[in-house]
This record gives C-alpha cells, structure tokens and sequence, in this order.
C-alpha cells in the first residue's frame, strides 16, 4: 500500500494545488503560499525516491537544501511584499505591472 | 599715348573706393565721408581731364581708341574654344567726353550737396550713394562689353532705387524707387536678351568684336523667334534704351524720381542715369542700323519729345517740369539717333547734361531756399512762388541762362545741338515721307519746350509773390562758395561756342579772324564698322599695335558724303536752324504774353481744351493703365488666383485628395474583408488576426502571472517533446 | 499497521490542507491550511524513515516560515479594501474569482496531464514493508554535509546569510531623506 | 590610399561624432551643447577648407586623391565609396558653411535644446553623406537617413502647424524616394547585362548612357529601360527640388520649419535634387536627358513664373521667399536644361549661390521673427504687420538690402553671373523659353521689391517701434554670408574654377547622344 507512486501521487497533488494557487490567487502572499506548496511537493518527490530506489541520503540532503532555500525565499519574498504595499498600499499582484511600463 | 591701368582706371577706382570706405566709416565721421567723397570725384575728374586731353588735342581722328581686356572669369574650352568673359576697357572720343562730362557733372553736384544736404540727417550716407552713383556710371562709360555695360547699367539702377527711395520714411518714396527700378528692369531685361542673342552668335559681346561682325555678316540670314537676329538684337538693346532713358512707353518712372533729394534728381536726370541709355543707343548705333530700325527710334524718339512736352505744359511743380522737360529733351536725342544724327544726338546728350544739371541745381537752390514753417518741409509748387528774382538774383541768373539754352536760343549750347538734330530730322522728312512725322513732332516740341520754360522762369522769378508770408520768410541769398560756384560753371558751359567752336553754333556765322574748328562734330562719328574686322584683341598691358592702321589725325568736313549731299544737307540745316529761331522766340513770346502781360488767359485754353487738359493732368494716363490696369487688376489679381489655385485648390484637393484616395481604399478593402471574407466563410484570417491582437495584447500585460502561465505551457511543450 | 495508519492520516492531512489552500477566500486561513498540509508532509517523511528530514521540516516551516506568513499578513492587513487600480480597472479580488480559476485549472490540467503521464509510466512497485529498514538518519546526514556535500552546505549558509541580510534591508522603512530623493 | 584620403571619412563622421557628444553632454548643460555643436561644424568648416585646398582643379572626375572605397555588404556588391568632384565639392562647401551659421543662428532655441542639437548635428552627417557617395546605395540610405532627423525637427521646433507640414514633407519626399528605388534596383538588375558584368550600385562605373538601348516589358508594353527609369528618377528629384507640379510640400515646411531649418531647407536640401541630376540622371541617362531636355526646359520656366507669380500673392514674408525659392530652383533646371558649359556652370553656380542668398533672407526673416513673433506683411484683416522699419532698424535693412538684391540677381552680387550663365546657355537651346524666363526675372524683382517697400519704408507703425536692430552675434553670422553674396558677385573664379572641370566632363559625355 505504501509504495512510491501513492508518494508521488501525493506529491502530485500538492504540486498541483500549489500551481493553481499561483495562478487563481491575486494575493501576493496567497501566490507564496502556492511557491511552499510547490517546493514542498519536490522534497517529497526526493526523499521518496531514495526511499525507495536507492536508498542512501542524497534525496535528504536535496529536500534539506530545498527546506533552507524555501525558508530564504520566504523571507526576501515576503521582505519584497512589505516593501511593495509600503509603497503602493496594496498587495494585489495586477498593481505589480511596472513591467508594462 | 599708350593708357596703362594707371592712368585709366583711377577715373573708376577713385569713387568706388570711396563708396567702400564711406559704406563703413559714414556712421562714424559723416564729415570725413564728405570730404573724402569730394576729393576722390575731384581726383577722378583731373583723370578724365587727362584723357580728353589726350583725345581731344592729340588727334582728331574719330576711329581712334585704345581698347584693354582681361578675363573676368573663363569655363575652359567650349568646342574647343575658350570661353572667356571678359572686362576690360575701350576709350575713344565719344568716351572720352563723355567721361568728362559725367566726372565734372558729378563734381559739381557733390560740391552742391554739401550746401543742399547739410542739415539733412542723413548728410554722410547721401555722398556713399553718390560716390556709387558716380562709379557706376564711369564704368558704364569705360565698359568694352556689353555685358560689362549691364553691370553698371543695373548697379546704377539700384543706386536710383536707393536715392529715390531716400527720403525712405516718406511712403510715396517707397512708391517712386520701386516704380523707377521696375520700370527700368522692364527695359532691362530686353537688354539682357538683346546681349544673350549677340553673345550666343558671336561668343563675345565686346563693342569691336559686335562692329567686326556686323561688317563681316555673321548676323546675316539667323533668326530669332521669327525676325531676323541682327533687328531682334537691336530691337531688345534700344528696349533697354526705353527704360532707361524714360522713352515712351516706359517715360512713367522719371517724373516720380524727384522724390529723391534734388541733387540726386540732378544726377539722374543729367549726368547719369539717363544719359547710359542714350550712350548705349549710340555705341551700338550700327548694330540699329543693321537691323533697320531706325525709323522706330526716331518715332519713338518724336512722340517722347512731344508728349512729354505737352505734359509739361501744365505742371504747377517746379520739379515736375524739369522732369518731364527731361523726358523731352531724351526724346531729341533718341530722335537724333533715329535720323541718323549721332553727332547731334551725342552733342545734345552733353549740353543737355549741363543745362539741366544747373537747372535743377537751380531749382534745388530755389526750393532750399522756400522753407514752410507750418508744414516744416520745403517748398516745390510754383502757385506760391514769383517774385523770387528780387532775393535770389544768382540762382536767377544761372536759371535764365539755362533756360535759353533749353529753348534753343541762338549763343547756347541748346541751340547748337538741338537744331542739328532738328536739322537732320527736316533733311529726312524732306528724303522719306515716313519721316515727316517725327520731325513736325520735334518742331512742335521745340516750341512747346520754349514756352513752357519761360512759363516757370516767370512764375517763378517774376511778377508779385503769391504767398506773401512764405516770401517774407525767405532769406536773400548771399554768395557761397558751395551754392553759387557750381551754378556759376555750369552757367558758364551753356554757352554754345564752348561746343561748336564758333561763338553762335551750327558754323554759320564765323567770328572773324578764328580758325573754323568746329571740334565736336569732326571728333565723334559713326563708328566705321569696316575697321574693326582687322583688329586682333590685345590683352592688359600690352603696347598698342594699332598705329599702323589707324591715323591719328583725320578730318573730313563733308562727313563722308560726296560735295553735292553735304551742300544739300547744309542748306536744309540752315532752313532748320532759322525755324527752330523762329519758333524758340515765338514760344517765349506766348508765354511773355501770358505770364507777364496776362494779356491771353491759361484758364481760357485749359477750359476750351479740357478733355486734353484732362489727359495731360493724369499724364496721358499711363500710370492709371500700368498700375491699375495692368499691375492692380492684371498682375495681382492673376497672382491671388494662382496663390489660390496652388494652396487652395492643387494643394488642397489634388495633393491632399490622395488621402481622401487612401481612406476610400482602405474603406474598400474593409469591406471585402469584413463583408466577403467573413461571410464566405473563411474566417480564418479576420479570427486569427483578432486572436493574434488578443494575444499580443495579453503578451504584454505586464502581469507576473501570466508569464508564469506561459512558462508553465513552454515546460509542457518541452516536455512533451522530450517524452 | 501503525505505518499505515501514519501514512494515510499524514496523506489525508498534507491533501487536505493543499486543497484546503486552494478553495480558501480568507488569507489567513488558507495559512493556516498550508501549516496543517506541511505537518502532513512531515508525516509522511517520517513514513519514510526521514526522522531528521521531518524534524526539520517542522522548525523550520511551522515554526519560521508559516510565522513569518502570517506576521506578513497582519502587517499588510487591510490592504484590499481597494477594489480599483490605478488605471481605473475593477480588479479581481485578492483570492481570485472563478475566471482565474478556471484558468488555473487549465495551465494546471495541462501541466497536470504531462506530469500524470510521467507517473503513470512508473513500475517501481516495492512496498515500504519490503524494504530493509533505516537506523537514524541524523548521524549519516550530518557525515554527509561535512563531507560530500560540504560545498552546498557552505553556500547554503551563505545564501541565507544573504537572504537575511536582504530581507532587512529591503523590508526597512526609508529614511525621509531618502524618499524624496 | 594614402593617409589624406581619410579626409572624406573624417567630414562625413564628424558631425556624427558631435551628435555622440551632444547625446553624452547631461541636458542641463545648454550652454555647453551649444558650444560643442559649434565647434563640431566649425571643424567640419575647416576640413571643407582643407578639401578645398588640397582639391585639384584641373581633374574633371573623380578626384583619386580623396577617393575612398570599402566593400559594405559583399553579397550584393554594395560598396561604402566616397568621393568628391567639382560639383559636390562646392555643395560640401556650402553645407559646411551654412550649418556653422545655422548652429549660430539657433543660439536662441529653447525647448528642448539638446534634441535639438543633436538632431541637427545628424542632419549635416546625413546632407554630407548625399553629396559624398558614389555608391548609389549608399546615397539612397543617406537620402532617406536625412529624412528622419528633417522630420523631427520640422515636426517639434516647428510654428502651430508643424505637425502637418512635417507628414507632409515626409511622404512628398518618400514617394519620391520609392520611385528611386525602384529605380534603383532595376539598375542594380540591369547592371549585369552591359559591359560590367557584374550587379553594381557604384554610380561611376553605371554612367556612360550603358543602358540606352534596353528595353523592358511592363504591363504589356515595351518601354526603354532608359527613358522609363528617368522619369522615375526625374519625378524623385524634382520632388526635393521641387519642380511644379511636386512643389506644394515647400511652403508648408518653410513657414513651419524653424529659422535654422528652413534655411538648411532651402539652402542645402533643394540642392540635393539637383545634384541628383548632375550626378545620378544624367549621367546614367544620358540619352534620355537629352531626349526629356526640352520638357525639363518647359517646367523650369513653369517653376520660374508660377513660383514667381504665387509668391507675388503671399502677404507671409517667409511664404514669399519660399516660393522664391521654388522661382530660383527654375533657373537652375533651366541651366540643367541647356546641356551646355556655359548653362551646367551657370546651374551648378547658381545652386551655390542660391544657397547663399536664400539662406540670408531666411535668417533675418528669422531675425525679425524673434522681435515680431509673426511673418504678416499684411495681416488678414488687412493691416500692416511692419512699416518703416529702415528707420527703426538701420543695420538690419543694410544687410536685407544686400540678400534682396543678390537674390533678384543684381549685378555684383552673386545672382548675376550664375543668371546669366544660364541664360546664355538656354538661350542656344531654346529661345522662346529664354525670353519668357526673363520674366520670370523681372517678376522676381517685382515681389521682392513690393515687400521690401510694404515693409521698410514708410512711417515706424506703433507695433515696430519696440525692435531693436541686430546684436553682435547676428551680425557675425550674416557677415560671412554678405561677403560670400558680394565676393561671389565681383569674382566668381574661386567658385567656377573648382567646377568647370567637372562640368565640363559630363556635358562633353552629354553632347555624345
């Protein structure tokens, strides 16, 4: 019953929630909620596969290394959306568009 | 003999250099302009006196001259010749006298404009036009080419456009220059082409080499839009006389030249301006001869000298009536040229010159003189002068004198030309019937001229003043070296024998015990074109190498005419010369009788021949046809039209119509497009279009999330490539 | 058994709260749903004997990120009261509305299809059961980052060294000085 | 190639160098543009002087000297060739000259000054570029190059209707310009099938009358290559010239343009067509030119009298000396009509001097229009927009006086002699025409002297009494000009020296068809 496709069938289903938050969410935190569901979907991805391929540690060292840059990420994103409603007192993503300009 | 650059071209340098340095230094120091223009005319005059010297009592031989080129610029080899345009210098006597002539005039009036001009504002800037005025006609006179004639023939239609035009705050200054500058310009661009018709066949337009190849035939058998070249030539070359000379039909502009200071009215009217036009009908009198249309110039000449007369009569300005008396006296000389009297024509040219420089000198003094103070400008009407012999007896004097000699009274120098050329006129009449009318035009004319310059003398000088406070105001003249000097010399050359050589003209009467030396008319004559087919061009510089052909001293006095015609010709001059007495005395007469006696009444013949009088009160109505007819209705109106067919219509609607092309095309192929394509069915295009503007508008939404969208789909794509 | 019973209610947990996340309207709550589907995630890491992977993952997520999401949300409270940008376009509401969703679902359909095929093509059939089980993994990991992997450790820390010195000074309030400059 | 050859590289890029250090220059720093364009041009007047010093008068072609030739794009055997012969090398002169004033000129100009400056700069680069190559691709791409910056600069600094007049100008010249390509590539086509062998643009190597004898299909008829393709290329330079019918484009951009513009207008850009002629059409076309001369004879006249008559009407001073302008191009097709030296050299140096004249009436219309803010001699509801300004502004008269009349051709000035040239020349050729065009003459002389009388003379009206006359800065630019217009006039030799080699060579190639 616990094998890896049920892993990544999980894996899958948190990818995909995390894409469509990214997508339907105009809430810039609400989009970085979807970037953590999303990178979490891949540690999963590997620490299921050395789990059940070839059971050494790499796959953990990866979703180590993928916890602390999520962890970085977070924090200069969200340091990026406190700046941005500083300035523009909104964090709706459609106010974001200087590359229009 | 032999001129170098040195002696000759000083005459021309002298006022031109004084014009350049004037042109900077008159703000300045106007004094110094002044002075400087003074002495560079005196200068320039001990030159021409050199020459004439030279001419006149060195030799007699009318064929002598001395003739220097240089090349202006060239165009390299032209079907293997070279194309040189030249400028250079040709003197003979005609030049010679004429030089001095021009120089001592110009001498005199400068002297003059310092009395005349002094309190005028614009005291040193008058001197820089005259010295200009001056040297322009100096070069005119000294030119070898026609081309270089043209030079100075415009130059100095500019300079009249500037002295007309000096009194430039004066609205109808602005009027009169550009009048007499238009007017000329008609004249002169016949000339122009009268010099492209005998430059294009001969490739030069020098005087020798036009006489060389009038003698050698290269004229013969060309035509010109229809009429042989050699009458096309010289109809456009006596054109330019027309303008410049104020001949009819293009006499309009010389009556408003007055609106210049009158020194300069002096200068235009006698040494310079008008008297280029005549030169030039004389230098290339062959090339008239040859094309035949002599009879046309004495016509011409005929009805100038009497209409111009008839409107004389009846100026009330002082001004005025020299003017037109001017156009008249022009016309005898151009009905000299046209009889065939080049010596008579030449001669009236200078004694004309003389008589009327000091008449308007005259004038001018007159009217500097009557100064309104209501008004604060000087006074010109002759209804409120008379009387004025009492204050200015000098001026009086020199005007009396020139007056005789205007109307042909025996002793002066008018009578001694004016009678040949009427001489020669009655000798053509009495020859071909064609011809009568141009010298009963000039016999009219002579009487008319008589009385109408005794009727000024006496209005002017005598009877009782008729505008008492303006007559109080007058000063009494003094003497002064700058006012009555120059009168005084020109009062002198009015004189007939300074030009006949006898003391009453014309050889008939000889003073017992002088030598018959009758200089004037041995020393100019009809340029003996036969001669100038053997001269080879000689550069600046060179020696003259014409001694061997040319004597110095010749004298014919039967003038090339076989003992029988000059006895005949004698006799019919000795019938004119007793007429043009009679009639110079019977035109003073009238006017003695109406202006002194008051015994027949002007008013009664004006009102008798009022539609005449009309007539001449708007000057035969040339202004009103050129100006009203033909500038104001013809000229402007055609210009508004064509103004307005360019911006208006062609511009408009023809150039911009083409929008209205592409928007109906474009209006068109929407339609197919909409209307055809999408209901055949082929949506296709339309929809892919649009979708495409969805989609590049989407494109560029600047949304983070749709980029991100798009990313995803590459991944994807990328992917399914991959698996 | 035990296992088992881990697995699904981790799974359960971890698929919920992803769900949970994506159906939610209020910012807070949905945080709250991801806190809940990262605990499940680190149930499922301890299913597969990752005991240092899941304890990290509940530091370092529940403990730092998910605080720091939701400090950053009570920071920018009340910011969507604005209904207009400022073009003067009615904007679409901060937690989507149907058409961004159906367009979600699309992108995330298509993305889901490639991936799904992927899956599918996996044979890999061995039960956890079946395989050899794991002593404690902390000790071997920490062996590994001090040795094989010691060059991403290094730059890891760097990295974040950098994220927390960026994160600051993109975060600081302006000076007025500098504002108007 | 020896080191001074590069002499040609240097005139052409220098203004360009100037528009890099006018675009590096910070857009505060007015002054300094100012001051850098300036000594860009006076450079570029200085290399001028030096081509002219170093020009060999006697060569009648191209000058090997200056020659300079790199392959540009190998494939179609488009050549990057410079050189420079008695006909271009007074038009450098001119531009050199006039831009050097036109930089002064512009002293004044507010808005926007470094766009400005820049865009000038790259106007000049572009107008040398024209009269430099010898590659007509190469002189295409200048051609329209110099569009671009005209554009702008009449579409920006322009009057109130500048936008009009710049779209207007630009498509006038652009349809012109297609008609040229088109021209252009059929000759590149055709290049092959003669003597050379090979596809080429090089102008030198096309002229010589190799095409008089191709003929060409187009819908169903059969055309001579020869006369078909001048006709296109006649109708692309009369449009700069501008001959009548394609002449409407020049009042607008003149009374739009501002002062500096309108001057590089009429005293550089109206040449290009004509030098177009001189070096493109009738080179190449020689049979045909000769074959189309007595039509381009019958629209110069046409330009001389229409454009003389329209301006007559104009009661805007700038209008009036526009169409002047389009009066004054007449003669110089008429000279290029005459197929003679005496109406080539007559052409060439009225292009010269034309420059000169036209482009002093349009700085001190500039002038006056700084003072005035308007142009009307009469203003529509029929009151005068100057009087009496001899009184009020002496210098400044002085200074018109001279332009006016060099411009109506007086003798002494420098009108003359080219007028006269081209008259002897037209006159062999055809007489008819010669007697009407010098009416054109007299009417020249009628309009300029109408509106120097409604203008100068007179009472001071009230609304003068406030200009002052011209600064020190205004009379150092005219200066040059007055004692060109004047110098010119007395002794044209420098001037025709430079060119009658040259113009000689293509009228002796003329004269064999």
């Amino acid at each position: 019953m616990i094998s890896l496709p049920s892993f990544l069938a999980i894996s899958f289903i948190l990818f995909v929630s995390g894409l469509v938050v990214m997508i339907a969410k105009k809430n810039i935190i609400a989009i970085l909620l979807g970037v953590e569901l999303i990178l979490n979907s891949a540690a999963l991805n590997f620490a299921a596969y050395t789990r059940f391929v070839n059971q050494n540690l790499d796959g953990h060292i990866m979703s180590l290394f993928i916890i602390i840059i999520a962890a970085a990420e977070a924090a200069v994103g969200l340091a990026i959306v406190i700046r941005f409603f500083q300035i523009r007192e909104s964090i709706h993503i459609d106010d974001a568009t200087q590359l229009l300009q | 003999m032999d001129y170098t650059i040195g002696n000759i071209a000083p005459i021309i340098l002298l006022p031109f250099a004084a014009f350049v340095i004037n042109a900077f230094i008159v703000k300045k120091v106007p004094k110094f302009a002044v002075g400087l223009g003074c002495i560079t005319m005196f200068a320039s005059f001990c030159y021409a006196c050199r020459v004439f010297k030279d001419f006149v009592f060195v030799t007699y031989s009318a064929d002598y001259y001395v003739h220097k080129v240089f090349t202006w610029f060239d165009l390299g080899l032209i079907n293997g010749k070279p194309f040189n345009v030249d400028m250079g210098i040709y003197l003979d006597n005609m030049s010679a006298v004429l030089l001095l002539m021009v120089t001592g005039c110009a001498l005199i009036i400068h002297i003059f404009s310092t009395f005349y001009m002094e309190h005028d504002a614009r005291f040193g800037s008058f001197f820089v036009y005259l010295s200009l005025f001056t040297a322009a006609m100096i070069g005119l006179v000294l030119s070898e080419n026609l081309l270089s004639v043209f030079v100075f023939w415009e130059l100095m239609g500019f300079c009249s456009y500037s002295l007309i035009g000096f009194y430039y705050e004066k609205e109808g200054a602005g009027n009169a220059s550009m009048k007499a500058f238009m007017t000329t310009r008609v004249g002169d661009v016949f000339f122009l082409v009268g010099i492209l018709a005998i430059w294009s066949t001969i490739g030069s337009t020098s005087f020798v080499d036009i006489y060389a190849a009038i003698a050698s035939g290269a004229f013969n058998d060309l035509t010109v839009v229809g009429i042989p070249l050699v009458t096309f030539s010289a109809i456009s070359i006596f054109l330019g006389t027309i303008g410049k000379s104020a001949q009819f039909p293009l006499q309009v502009w010389l009556p408003d030249a007055m609106w210049g200071p009158t020194p300069c009215s002096a200068l235009i009217h006698a040494a310079t301006m008008v008297a280029a036009g005549v030169y030039l009908s004389l230098r290339m009198y062959p090339l008239m001869e040859a094309g035949g249309i002599t009879t046309v110039i004495a016509y011409i000449g005929g009805i100038t000298a009497f209409g111009a007369a008839t409107i004389a009569l009846i100026q009330t300005d002082i001004k005025a009536v020299l003017a037109y008396s001017t156009i008249s006296q022009l016309g005898y000389m151009v009905l000299g040229i046209g009889v065939g009297a080049y010596n008579a024509a030449f001669m009236h040219l200078i004694t004309h010159a003389v008589f009327k420089a000091c008449l308007f000198l005259s004038a001018g003094s007159v009217i500097h003189s009557l100064h309104d103070h209501h008004t604060d400008g000087h006074v010109q009407e002759m209804p409120r002068m008379g009387g004025l012999r009492k204050k200015m007896p000098f001026t009086f004097i020199a005007m009396l004198c020139c007056t005789f000699a205007i109307a042909g009274f025996p002793f002066f120098s008018g009578f001694v030309s004016k009678d040949r050329i009427l001489g020669d006129a009655l000798l053509q009449a009495l020859d071909h019937k064609t011809m009568i009318a141009p010298a009963v035009l000039g016999f009219i004319a002579a009487l008319l001229t008589a009385f109408y310059m005794f009727r000024m003398m006496f209005l002017t000088f005598y009877g009782e003043p008729r505008d008492k406070e303006l007559y109080e105001h007058t000063d009494v003249e003094t003497l002064s070296w700058n006012r009555n000097v120059p009168l005084l010399i020109l009062t002198v050359f009015t004189l007939g024998f300074w030009y006949s050589g006898s003391l009453t003209g014309q050889g008939l009467v000889k003073f017992p015990g002088v030598e018959h030396k009758e200089w004037f008319s041995t020393l100019i004559k009809k340029p003996d074109v036969e001669k100038f087919t053997k001269y080879k061009r000689e550069a600046w510089g060179s020696t003259d190498s014409r001694d061997q052909f040319f004597e110095k001293a010749h004298y014919d006095a039967n003038h090339g005419m076989t003992e029988a015609q000059a006895h005949h010709a004698h006799h019919v001059h000795h019938i004119g010369a007793i007429m043009s007495i009679i009639i110079a005395f019977f035109g003073f007469f009238i006017a003695y009788m109406m202006y002194i006696k008051k015994a027949w009444s002007p008013g009664w013949w004006s009102s008798k021949l009022s539609p005449w009088y009309r007539a001449l009160q708007s000057k035969y109505f040339f202004d009103d046809l050129y100006i009203k007819v033909i500038i104001q209705k013809g000229l402007l109106g055609m210009n508004n039209f064509l103004a307005w067919i360019d911006m208006g219509i062609y511009d408009r609607y023809i150039v911009d119509g083409t929008e209205v092309i592409n928007r109906f095309a474009y209006r068109v192929s929407n339609w197919f497009d909409n209307k055809i394509v999408d209901t055949v069915g082929v949506d296709g295009t339309g929809a892919s279009v649009r979708l495409f503007n969805v989609v590049l508008r989407t494109i560029q939404s600047g949304k983070i999330q749709f980029y991100f969208m798009i990313l995803v789909v590459v991944l994807v794509s990328y992917i399914w490539t991959l698996v | 058994m035990f296992d088992n019973f881990i697995f699904l209610s981790s799974a359960a947990l971890a698929i919920g709260g992803a769900l949970s996340v994506v159906v939610s309207t209020n910012l807070m709550h949905s945080c709250i749903y991801l806190l809940m589907s990262l605990i499940g995630v680190s149930g499922l890491y301890v299913t597969l004997s990752a005991d240092f992977l899941a304890a990290t993952q509940l530091v370092v997520y529940v403990g730092g990120v998910v605080i720091l999401m939701l400090f950053a949300i009570m920071l920018t409270a009340g910011s969507d009261n604005k209904t207009v940008n400022r073009f003067g376009i009615v904007k679409i509401p901060p937690m989507g509305n149907l058409k961004t969703y159906i367009m979600s679902l699309l992108t995330a359909g298509v993305m889901g299809c490639s991936v799904l095929k992927m899956i599918m093509n996996i044979n890999q059939t061995t039960k956890l059961g079946e395989l050899p089980p794991y002593s404690t993994t902390v000790e071997q990991i920490g062996t590994l980052l001090v040795t094989d992997h010691v060059l991403a450790f290094e730059i890891s820390s760097v990295l974040l060294l950098g994220a927390l010195v960026g994160a600051a000074v993109i975060a600081r309030p302006r000076l007025e000085n500098e504002v108007t400059k | 190639m020896n080191g001074s050859s590069n002499l040609l590289n240097w005139i052409l890029w220098m203004p360009i160098i100037g528009v890099l250090g006018v675009l590096f220059i910070p857009k505060a720093k007015e002054n300094l543009i100012r001051f850098w364009s300036l000594f860009n041009t006076v450079i570029s007047l200085a290399i001028s002087v030096v081509l002219y010093m170093k020009f060999d008068q006697t060569v009648p072609g191209m000058q090997a000297f200056f020659n300079v030739d790199y392959m540009w794009i190998k494939q179609f055997n488009i050549h990057y060739h410079l050189g420079i012969d008695g006909i271009s090398l007074p038009m450098i002169l001119l531009t050199s000259l006039l831009f050097t004033i036109c930089i002064l000129s512009s002293w004044t100009i507010k808005k926007s000054v470094k766009g400005y400056f820049a865009l000038f700069l790259f106007l000049q680069g572009s107008i040398y570029g024209v009269f430099l190559s010898l590659d007509f691709f190469l002189f295409y791409v200048f051609w329209e190059v110099m569009l671009i910056p005209m554009f702008f600069l009449i579409g920006i600094w322009g009057g109130e209707n500048r936008e009009y007049a710049a779209v207007k100008f630009f498509l006038y010249t652009f349809f012109g310009s297609i008609l040229m390509l088109v021209g252009m590539i059929a000759l590149y086509h055709a290049s092959a099938g003669t003597d050379l062998g090979v596809n080429t643009f090089d102008i030198l190597a096309l002229s010589g009358g190799k095409f008089q004898s191709l003929n060409m299909e187009l819908f169903g008829y059969t055309f001579s290559f020869s006369k078909l393709f001048f006709v296109f290329m006649f109708i692309g330079f009369a449009i700069k010239v501008p001959v009548f019918p394609f002449h409407t484009w020049l009042p607008h951009a003149h009374v739009q343009a501002p002062t500096a513009i309108s001057v590089v207008l009429a005293g550089v850009l109206l040449k290009m067509g004509t030098y177009g002629f001189l070096r493109i059409a009738f080179p190449i076309f020689p049979a045909a030119s000769v074959y189309f001369a007595n039509c381009i004879a019958w629209l110069g006249l046409v330009n001389i009298i229409y454009g003389a008559l329209c301006a007559m009407a104009q009661s805007d001073v700038k209008k009036l000396i526009a169409y002047s302008s389009v009066s004054h191009m007449g003669f110089v097709m008429l000279g290029l009509a005459a197929m003679s030296i005496q109406g080539m050299n007559g052409a060439v140096l009225q292009m010269f001097n034309h420059g000169t004249s036209t482009a002093m009436l349009f700085l001190l219309i500039g002038i006056l229009y700084e003072r005035s803010h308007h142009r009307w001699i009469i203003r529509p509801d029929g009151t005068k927009g100057f009087g009496g300004l001899y009184t009020q502004l002496p210098k400044y008269t002085i200074i018109f006086i001279i332009a006016m009349f060099a411009s109506m051709g007086l003798p002494g000035l420098s009108g003359f002699i080219s007028e006269a040239l081209i008259f002897l020349g037209i006159f062999e050729f055809n007489k008819t025409i010669t007697v009407l065009a010098l009416f054109g003459l007299l009417i020249g002389a009628a309009y300029l002297l109408w509106m120097f009388k409604r203008m100068f003379f007179g009472e001071v009206i009230e609304e003068c009494k406030a200009y002052t006359d011209v600064n020190a800065r205004e009379v150092l630019y005219m200066s040059p000009l007055c004692v060109a217009v004047i110098l010119f006039g007395i002794w044209p030799s420098p001037v025709l020296n430079i060119m009658k080699a040259s113009v000689g060579q293509l009228v002796s190639l003329m004269s064999q068809f």
